[in-house]
């Protein structure tokens, strides 16, 4: 199974991608699907380092909405301040202290700081286990970076072991 | 009133393009420029799938798929150019 | 027979060129050949000519040009061949002792031997067209034959001026007997001659007749081209006896002779040709008296007497011909033996300068008495043969009608140059047997081998026996010559020794006495050895040749200053000048428009503006690569927008693709053009710029809003039906017009590999190198890894619905390259190609096999190359799916693609700093 | 029903157009280079994810339901956050001086 | 005969090409095989297409089974057999030549070699201006790897210049095409003579600029003054077998301007008739003399050559110009001379300048030159040959372009032709004298100057006998030469034949 | 919008040409791309312009030009961007490798000497 399914989920995106491309469910296409669903992962792989791993799906689907609603209601705020004065907006940059080590994780965790507004994910530190962020409206930086860890890097190391 | 929307919706990202259109011009840093034009494209996407509603037709899908995939192309290798000069170590 | 008689001399140099340098005494035996055998042919065909009836063949060569081997041997041409052969024999005999170990013989009998056909053809020559060849031919052969010594730098320079001036004439003789064919309507020399009057009537005669005479004059060293001769003395001996007695300069009065009915008869004939002459005939006999070179004196006697001969010709009476004709022969005589007698004399004493010579009849006294005989014959001495000619031209310039001038010009033209005539002659005998010397000679001169003698002591006889019997001699033959170029003009005339106490004869022993108070004259009025002339002739030839090189070079460096704006420039201008002419005289009223759709300004906003912003920043050029991205986008928009999707998707993703490449180039380029210092260079293609920009602007107007009948109607109702696909853009793309679609990959492949073959192996130092190791870009890279997969299955679905929906081959490959890029980008050239290694150029050929074998298919049908089929192939469960040949030449199109971007950007990113090393 | 979705599909559509006009004035206002990354990289791609979304409803009110435009949000969610990260990283590496000191 | 044989010409290197690409690079023995065997079956196709073009017959092959306007149609007519003809004769010399040791130095070569050739036989056999477009970018590509492959130095700088001035002008001539298209909206060559004769007088200003862009194009590969700057020094730093090659290249742009001109704007073309022809004749001999001129100054023995490969070209612009069917055929026969003796050049060129060990092929410096008596024979008689001196086929084209010449031009090109004759004559012994005879320097020591090769040599002597026979078969070559200007003078043959084509009926979609 | 469009190119074909006549071999590839550009909306221009009805041949629609853009320039774009792509990819190895035998990327493969004339 390992060997037809190096990255079950990858596969999955595959076969999903490819009847949304097709927009059917024409027997063929789905045989086709499930065909390039094998193929193209197995191709990729070779690149691939090892899989990323998803331990608890249900925790990502959650995780994933939460991220949903952050980013529709920090934006309306980032979307304040952006119309609103420049001099009220402090920036910064902030490095925060990782725990996750997973690289899929760490990757995760860095998309979704960047997709939630107000920070921004510039860099991972050489040593990787720091990342910097940079925010758009730095008030507290401890505090931000409690919520960050607390928010997103906790379920993510769940989800990453 | 769905086609006055859209219209509205069009003139914003109109509008949103010009935006960036300014900052890809009037720089100053290099990356700005990259983050304008990076962003050019994102907006288009929208455009493509706005025009696509308005004209009633799916035929810039594969554009906007195209855009929405491989768009940040230019942009990686732009930034990398930037970072490291050589784009293929 | 004829042909034979042609063709024996090239057999036999062709043979001889063949031989090995050694083979010194084959060599001269074959060489020896030729001309026995040519004589014995001759011979044979000798008593048709003497009937009058002449020998002819004909044998097509280039029949659309009028152009024939065709061959004539009348009594001029039998006559000529006569002197060409036997003089060519004697040289042959005289060669094989005067040539020395260093010397190759066989090269030296193969120049000799084409030189010997080359003559031979011009004179059996019976077509214009032939004439000219063979003419050439002679120019060419004596070329190489004036250049033998060619370690000499005067050989080289001599035989370069006789080229010039000889190959000038020849050229001058193409364009002049073209224009005789014309007139005539025919290059046969029996419809040109017949034809006579109506050439002297046509408008074209005066050009005809001045490129014939420069032909003529350039050959027969008259004046003013007359100081190629001297110079030819360069050559060995022989040749000098041979070209410049029978053969060679022989050939330009020849053709005066053989066109004599086509072209004389004209008050212009008249006076320019028997004016050059004359001139000729001054000059020449003037400047032998000055030579201090044997061969120098004898060559500007040559002058002279060809001058005699051209004058002679020119005066055109019946008599001045036949008495022309007879100086021919006589001049080859006594000439060829005096240039041996030459010879034999530098052969034996190392010099032939004059002021180093004398006394040498006591040394070699039977050469002397030899050359002492030819000398006189020289000179006009009654009892030689020389004596006869000249009485017989003294005759005729008494005779001469027209300009009074011309009457008393020409009549004291020819004492003048008698009584030269006998001071040179006087003074090469004088100077060479007689008096003091010879000086600072190193062996003591004696008599040369007998065999090297007797061509000396033949021609001498001939001398005699002409000179005392004419009438047994040389009268046939004169006549037979004569006849074939008067016809039955020919006139009554006695060659007799004695023909009463009459004018001419005073005016030879007039001439003869002073001739020899002028030589004694000047010997003790002037220094004579101290008089050094430099030839005025070949100074303005060199100065003039070298001004002309000069002044080419000069002006081609000056026009191709390698300046690659330059060549652009003038293209773009020429384009300018082309696209606006026929507006010069026309004017275009435009048609209408359609309105504007409200997206249109913005992407008309983002094109100008990005496009203005480039040309603005180009010196910055990251920048300008930048905002020109923003043109790029605008262009695919407006592709969009205006109904193209295909082309939109085609242009973002090269777009994408070209923009990685130039950044992989920026890396060995400054970042920064320097400002160019000239402004008005930047106005000045500003101007040019925006004249281009408006004219294309204003051409593209004019031709969209015009209604358009177009093919493409047909196109989109066949598509389907006929090709199987409902997107007539990829339909046309893989089949109606497939074949341009196989050159596009090809170009495609092929750049790919001259991307590999210019940067395999190659190391190019980088502007500026950022120093620490990579950052291993984690997180995008994880991305990018992620997206692979999906990325491949987008460009396959991309490419399986391309025949009915926007995509196919092209847009495919491109969509699995550029996320390949990216892995490159991100990983590095060695981490993807370890593990996706493909060998690239195999699979571009693999693409371009793919196609080419899909459209050969079709013949096993019986179809024309790449003719598309169509068949529904019933698979269980899933129905009939279609299978199109459509799609597997768009397999090639898809490998083709993928594989030649992947290579380029490949190879641009494995190059490695000098010193580097892999992996580094 | 359909009134209510026409509107509802009118509110995502001003909405993403709104978030985006929002993103690319930031990027044309704000004066720092930092500060402008923000804007585009989220308000912008929020713009355009409402705007699919107002697409696939609007399908689905015309009868034709496509779930297509979820691949497009897909592959941009996916890749805006690289574009961004990489702008930044390269913003740091043209101005090493604004970039804060690693971390110990 | 297979009525595939018009398309064979384009698909067997392009075959040979894509083996030698799948065989891999490794083993030079094998390429040299295929590329000679691709070589000689392409002498053999064009031979036996020139036999069938000799009827008179314009074979029109529907590549893709659809109408001539509106897929490709390939068109073999005399013309293009004369061009296929002299392509592949000059073809096989060069490989071999190449084969004698170049081809292991630039890779790819014989892929290359292939390609390009693909892409003048299919440039010489479309019917089509835009598939024309294609094959020209099919043989420039093919070219500049040829050009460039191996090569260093100076050789890139004007590898850099060659590229990007014919990227220019692939670019203009899209601008063409697509004028072109948009006001007659075909692309067949025959369709749109048709069209084209339709075009009323006052709307045919935009058609004519699109026409004089076209002009443009073709003079600039074809090195027409004041667009070719760029050739001299281009041909002169090319690898021999690749410059030889090139010797066509230049033909290319005549036959390009020869084929559009004579058919889409020939004779049928109503407003449009006869466009180019005034402006070639006037440029043409202007370029001649230049040429000429640059041959006399020419500093080396390849610079020498490709000066007198530009002057060929310029004197096929005379030829057409004068736009008659005799003075076109004239230019035809003096094409194929050209091309032959010019390649001959080249490679001689090449065999000199490896001989002379330090002088290289300079006519400034002197040194010894080995195997005299071979290469100066070869030279004397490549230099007759290309000096228009008698008997060789430089003679029989000058002259036969002499009597094309009607008189009304008579009195100014006729001293143009000869007296660029004689400069030529004077420039060629020059160098020959120069070279061959005068010799200085050190005698080189024994074994520092390489050996003649055998294969390089052959090339050489084959190219010059090719040269030789032309004139001696000198009057059926300029007949058939001569009955292809007649065919082209008067398209209305051509353009009847390829309209009227039909598909073969009955493939099933 | 045909004067829009024919703008756009004459913009295009000025800046290129501008672009093409410097002396550094980078401005005259980006004066060739931006050539390129223009060429390939020339080309497709000359189908004549037609908004939202692209050439995809539907039931129920009849397959003319009135209810479908000119195919065949589009095709010929295509054709023309990809020759376009592969010959700049050339150019671009040309110019580094030209630049690394002489280091300049000046055209005519000399830096320009002061004084040297226009």
């Amino acid at each position: 199974m390992k060997a037809w399914f190096p990255a079950p989920l990858l596969s999955l995106a595959v076969f999903v991608v490819w009847l949304l491309l097709a927009a059917t469910l024409d027997p063929a296409h789905l045989l086709l699907a499930a065909v390039l669903a094998v193929l193209l992962p197995l191709a990729a792989q070779r690149l691939r380092g090892e899989s990323a791993g998803i331990r608890r799906p249900l925790l990502a689907v959650r995780l994933g909405l939460r991220v949903l609603g952050d980013i529709v209601m920090s934006n309306l705020e980032v979307a304040g301040r952006i119309l609103g004065r420049e001099s009220k907006i402090h920036p910064g940059f902030v490095w925060i202290p990782l725990e996750i080590t997973n690289p899929h994780g760490i990757a995760a965790l860095a998309g979704i700081i960047t997709m939630t507004p107000g920070t921004l994910s510039a860099e991972l530190a050489p040593d990787g286990r720091h990342l910097l962020v940079h925010c758009f409206h730095l008030d507290d930086a401890a505090a931000t970076i409690a919520q960050i860890k607390q928010r997103y890097e906790s379920p993510l190391r769940e989800i990453f072991p | 009133m769905i086609e006055t929307c859209l219209d509205i919706t069009l003139g914003l990202f109109a509008l949103a393009m010009l935006l960036n259109l300014f900052r890809l011009l009037r720089g100053p840093t290099l990356p700005d420029r990259i983050l304008a034009l990076d962003t050019l494209y994102v907006n288009t996407i929208a455009l493509l799938v706005l025009v696509g509603l308005r004209q009633g037709s799916t035929i810039h899908f594969e554009a906007a798929v195209v855009i929405a995939m491989l768009g940040f192309v230019g942009t990686v290798v732009l930034s990398k150019f930037v970072i490291r000069r050589d784009i293929i170590e | 027979m004829l042909e034979a008689l042609l063709a024996i001399p090239f057999v036999l140099a062709l043979a001889i060129g063949l031989l090995p340098r050694e083979r010194r005494r084959t060599a001269a035996w074959l060489a020896g050949l030729a001309p026995v055998a040519g004589l014995v042919l001759l011979a044979l065909l000798t008593p048709p000519v003497l009937s009058g009836e002449g020998v002819r063949s004909l044998t097509e060569w280039v029949p659309t040009l009028g152009l024939a081997v065709s061959l004539r041997l009348d009594g001029l041409a039998w006559m000529f061949a006569g002197l060409v052969l036997a003089i060519g024999g004697l040289i042959v005999l005289y060669a094989r002792y005067y040539l020395s170990e260093e010397d190759s013989m066989p090269r030296f009998f193969c120049f000799l031997l084409l030189f010997m056909g080359s003559m031979l053809g011009l004179v059996v020559a019976g077509n214009l067209i032939l004439m000219a060849v063979f003419w050439e031919l002679t120019s060419v052969s004596s070329f190489l034959l004036i250049g033998f010594w060619n370690h000499r730098s005067d050989a080289r320079e001599g035989a370069r001026m006789a080229l010039a001036i000889t190959g000038t004439g020849g050229l001058a003789l193409l364009g002049g007997v073209v224009l005789l064919g014309r007139i005539a309507g025919s290059y046969e020399l029996d419809v040109v001659l017949a034809a006579g009057p109506q050439i002297l009537a046509s408008p074209w005669y005066p050009a005809a007749l001045g490129l014939v005479l420069l032909a003529v004059f350039t050959k027969s060293a008259q004046f003013p081209f007359q100081f190629w001769l001297p110079h030819a003395m360069a050559a060995p001996t022989p040749v000098s006896a041979y070209l410049h007695s029978a053969t060679m300069v022989k050939a330009g009065v020849f053709l005066l002779a053989r066109l004599h009915p086509a072209l004389a008869g004209s008050d212009l004939f008249f006076y320019v040709v028997s004016g050059i002459g004359a001139v000729t005939l001054l000059v020449g006999s003037w400047h032998a008296i000055f030579q201090h070179d044997i061969k120098g004196l004898l060559a500007y006697s040559t002058i002279s007497h060809l001058g005699l001969i051209t004058l002679l010709f020119g005066l055109s009476t019946p008599m001045a011909v036949v008495a022309g004709l007879f100086h021919i022969i006589n001049h080859a005589t006594f000439k060829a033996s005096l240039f041996m007698a030459a010879g034999i004399i530098d052969h034996e004493t190392g010099t032939r300068d004059m002021r180093r010579l004398g006394g040498l009849f006591k040394l070699m006294p039977y050469t002397g008495a030899l050359a002492i005989i030819a000398s006189l014959a020289m000179a006009g001495v009654p009892l030689l043969n020389g004596f006869l000619s000249k009485e017989m031209f003294f005759t005729e310039a008494l005779e001469v009608e027209g300009h009074q001038f011309m009457r008393w010009g020409v009549a004291a033209a020819a004492v003048l140059a008698g009584a030269f005539g006998v001071a040179y002659s006087l003074r090469f005998v004088d100077d060479t047997f007689f008096g003091p010397g010879p000086l600072r000679i190193e062996t003591t001169p004696h008599e040369p081998p007998r065999w090297m003698r007797i061509p000396v002591e033949v021609l001498v006889v001939v001398c005699l026996a002409v000179g005392i019997v004419p009438a047994l001699t040389i009268a046939p033959v004169l006549h037979a010559a004569a006849t074939g170029v008067l016809g039955d003009d020919v006139p009554a005339y006695s060659l007799a020794i004695w023909h009463g106490l009459n004018v001419p004869l005073m005016m030879s022993l007039f001439g003869l006495a002073a001739g020899i108070a002028l030589y004694f004259g000047i010997k003790r009025l002037i220094d004579l050895y101290g008089i050094s002339y430099d030839s005025l002739g070949r100074r303005v030839f060199e100065w003039k040749t070298d001004r002309a090189i000069a002044w080419a070079g000069r002006l081609t460096a000056t026009l191709e200053n390698g300046s690659l704006q330059r060549y652009l420039g003038l293209m773009v201008l020429a384009a300018l000048v082309m696209g606006a002419t026929p507006f010069l005289a026309a004017s275009l009223s435009p048609g209408g428009s359609q309105p504007m759709p409200p997206l249109g300004w913005l992407v008309w906003a983002v094109g100008v503006a990005a496009t203005l912003a480039t040309v603005a920043l180009h010196r910055h050029r990251l920048l300008a690569l930048v905002v020109m991205g923003a043109v790029g986008l605008a262009v695919s928009l407006a592709f969009l927008l205006l109904s193209a999707p295909d082309l939109a998707l085609t242009q973002l993703l090269v777009e994408m693709v070209t923009i990685a490449l130039m950044l992989l180039a920026l890396n060995y380029l400054p970042e920064e053009s320097p400002v160019e210092r000239s402004r008005l260079r930047r106005w000045r293609d500003a101007a040019i710029a925006l004249a281009a920009g408006g004219g294309t602007a204003a051409l593209v107007h004019a031709a969209i809003t015009r209604p358009l009948d177009t093919v493409a109607t047909e196109m989109l109702a066949l598509s389907l039906p006929e090709g199987g696909g409902t997107n007539v853009v990829n339909v046309i793309l893989v089949d109606i017009r497939g074949f341009d679609t196989l050159g596009e990959i090809t170009v495609f492949g092929v750049a790919g590999l001259i991307v590999h073959a210019l940067l395999r192996h190659v190391r190019l130092r980088p502007e500026r190198v950022v120093d620490g190791t990579p950052d291993p870009l984690l997180i995008p890279n994880l991305v990018a890894r992620l997206l692979l997969p999906l990325a491949l299955a987008v460009s396959l679905y991309l490419f399986l619905r391309g025949h009915n929906l926007p995509g196919g081959g092209f847009i495919a490959g491109l969509v699995l390259a550029v996320p390949m890029l990216l892995q490159y980008v991100l990983s590095g050239t060695d981490y993807v190609e370890q593990r996706l290694g493909f060998d690239y150029p195999r699979v571009i050929g693999l693409g371009l096999a793919a196609a080419l074998l899909t459209g050969l298919g079709s013949w096993l049908l019986g179809y024309p190359y790449m003719t598309s089929h169509t068949d529904y192939v019933a698979v269980p469960l899933l129905g009939k799916l279609p299978l199109a040949s459509a799609m597997a030449f768009d397999t090639g199109v898809y490998l083709v693609v993928a594989a030649g971007t992947l290579l380029m950007l490949g190879m641009m990113g494995s190059v490695r700093a000098p010193g580097a090393r892999r992996g580094g | 029903m359909s009134a209510l979705m026409e509107i509802l599909v009118c509110a995502m559509l001003l909405l993403g157009g709104g978030f985006a006009l929002v993103g690319s004035w930031g990027l044309a206002k704000l004066g720092d280079f930092y500060l402008r990354l923000h804007g585009p990289t989220k308000a912008s791609t929020l713009g355009v994810g409402g705007v699919l979304i107002a697409a696939m409803l609007w399908q689905l009110v015309q009868g034709q339901p496509s779930l297509r435009e979820l691949l497009i949000t897909l592959f941009l969610f996916m890749t805006a956050p690289v574009s961004a990260h990489l702008l930044a990283k390269a913003a740091l590496a043209l101005d090493p001086a604004s970039r804060p000191a690693d971390p110990k | 005969m297979s009525p595939h044989l018009v398309v064979a010409p384009i698909l067997l290197p392009l075959l040979a090409g894509l083996l030698l690409l799948v065989l891999g690079t490794r083993r030079v023995q094998v390429q040299r095989w295929i590329g000679t065997l691709a070589c000689l079956g392409g002498i053999a196709l064009a031979g036996a297409l020139a036999l069938q073009a000799d009827d008179g017959g314009t074979r029109v092959y529907l590549v893709g089974n659809w109408a001539a306007h509106l897929g490709i149609a390939l068109v073999a007519d005399r013309l293009a057999a004369i061009m296929l003809l002299a392509t592949a004769l000059l073809a096989l010399p060069c490989l071999v030549f190449a084969a004698g040791g170049w081809d292991r130095r630039a890779p790819h070569f014989h892929v290359f070699f292939q390609f390009q050739l693909m892409g003048l036989n299919g440039a010489f056999l479309t019917g089509d201006l835009f598939n024309l477009f294609v094959f020209f970018e099919v043989l420039l590509i093919a070219s500049y790897g040829l050009l460039l492959s191996g090569g260093r130095g100076l050789q890139m700088r004007s590898g850099l210049q060659y590229v990007a001035f014919n990227i220019t002008a692939s670019t203009l001539f899209l601008v063409a095409l697509g004028f072109i298209y948009g006001l007659t909206g075909a692309l067949n060559m025959a369709e749109l003579a048709h069209r084209v004769g339709q075009v009323p007088a006052a709307e045919a200003a935009p058609l004519k600029a699109a026409a004089g862009l076209l002009l443009v194009v073709f003079c600039a590969k074809a090195a027409l003054l004041p667009l070719y700057f760029w050739l001299p020094e281009t041909y002169a730093r090319s690898p021999a077998a690749v410059a030889a090659m090139f010797a066509i290249m230049t033909k290319l742009g005549v036959y390009a301007v020869l084929r559009v001109f004579s058919l889409v704007f020939g004779a049928e073309a109503g407003a449009l008739a006869g466009l180019a022809w005034p402006w070639l004749l006037p440029l043409g001999a202007a370029t001649l003399v230049l040429a000429t001129l640059g041959a006399l100054a020419a500093p080396s023995l390849r610079l020498l050559a490709a000066y007198l490969v530009l002057g060929s070209a310029a004197t096929l612009f005379i030829a057409l110009g004068l736009a008659s069917a005799d003075a076109v055929g004239a230019g035809l026969y003096y094409l194929v001379h050209s091309t032959l003796v010019g390649g001959a050049l080249f490679l001689l060129a090449d065999l000199v300048r490896k001989q002379r060990d330090n002088a290289g092929d300079s006519l400034r410096k002197f040194d010894r030159l080995g195997p005299k008596a071979l290469l100066g024979s070869l030279f004397l008689l490549a230099a007759l040959s290309v000096a228009g001196l008698p008997p060789l086929s430089g003679f029989i084209g000058k002259f036969s372009l002499l009597a094309a010449v009607p008189e009304a031009h008579v009195a100014w090109l006729w001293p143009v032709l000869l007296g660029t004759g004689v400069l030529t004559l004077i420039a060629l012994a020059g160098a020959g004298s120069h070279v061959f005879w005068r010799e200085g320097g050190e005698v080189p020591a024994a074994g520092r100057v390489p050996a003649l090769r055998r294969a390089e040599v052959g090339a050489t002597i084959a190219l010059l006998a090719l040269g030789v026979l032309l004139a001696v078969a000198g009057g059926p070559a300029l007949r058939y030469a001569q009955d292809a200007g007649a065919q082209l003078m008067s398209p209305a043959g051509y353009i009847e034949q390829v309209r009227g084509a039909l598909p073969r009926p009955g493939v099933s979609p | 919008m045909e004067l829009a469009l024919s703008s756009f190119i004459g913009v295009l074909v000025a800046g290129g040409v501008y672009l093409l006549l410097r002396a550094r071999s980078f401005d005259v590839i980006l004066g060739l791309t931006l050539l390129s550009y223009a060429v390939n909306l020339l080309i497709f221009s000359m189908g004549r312009l037609v908004v939202g009805k692209p050439p995809i041949v539907a039931e129920g629609l009849a397959p003319t030009l009135a209810n479908h853009a000119d195919p065949l320039p589009q095709a010929l774009v295509l054709t023309a961007i990809v020759i376009s792509f592969a010959m700049t990819a050339v150019l671009l190895v040309v110019a580094i490798r030209s630049r690394g035998e002489s280091r300049t990327d000046h055209v005519d493969g000399d830096e320009p000497r002061p004084g040297d004339g226009p």
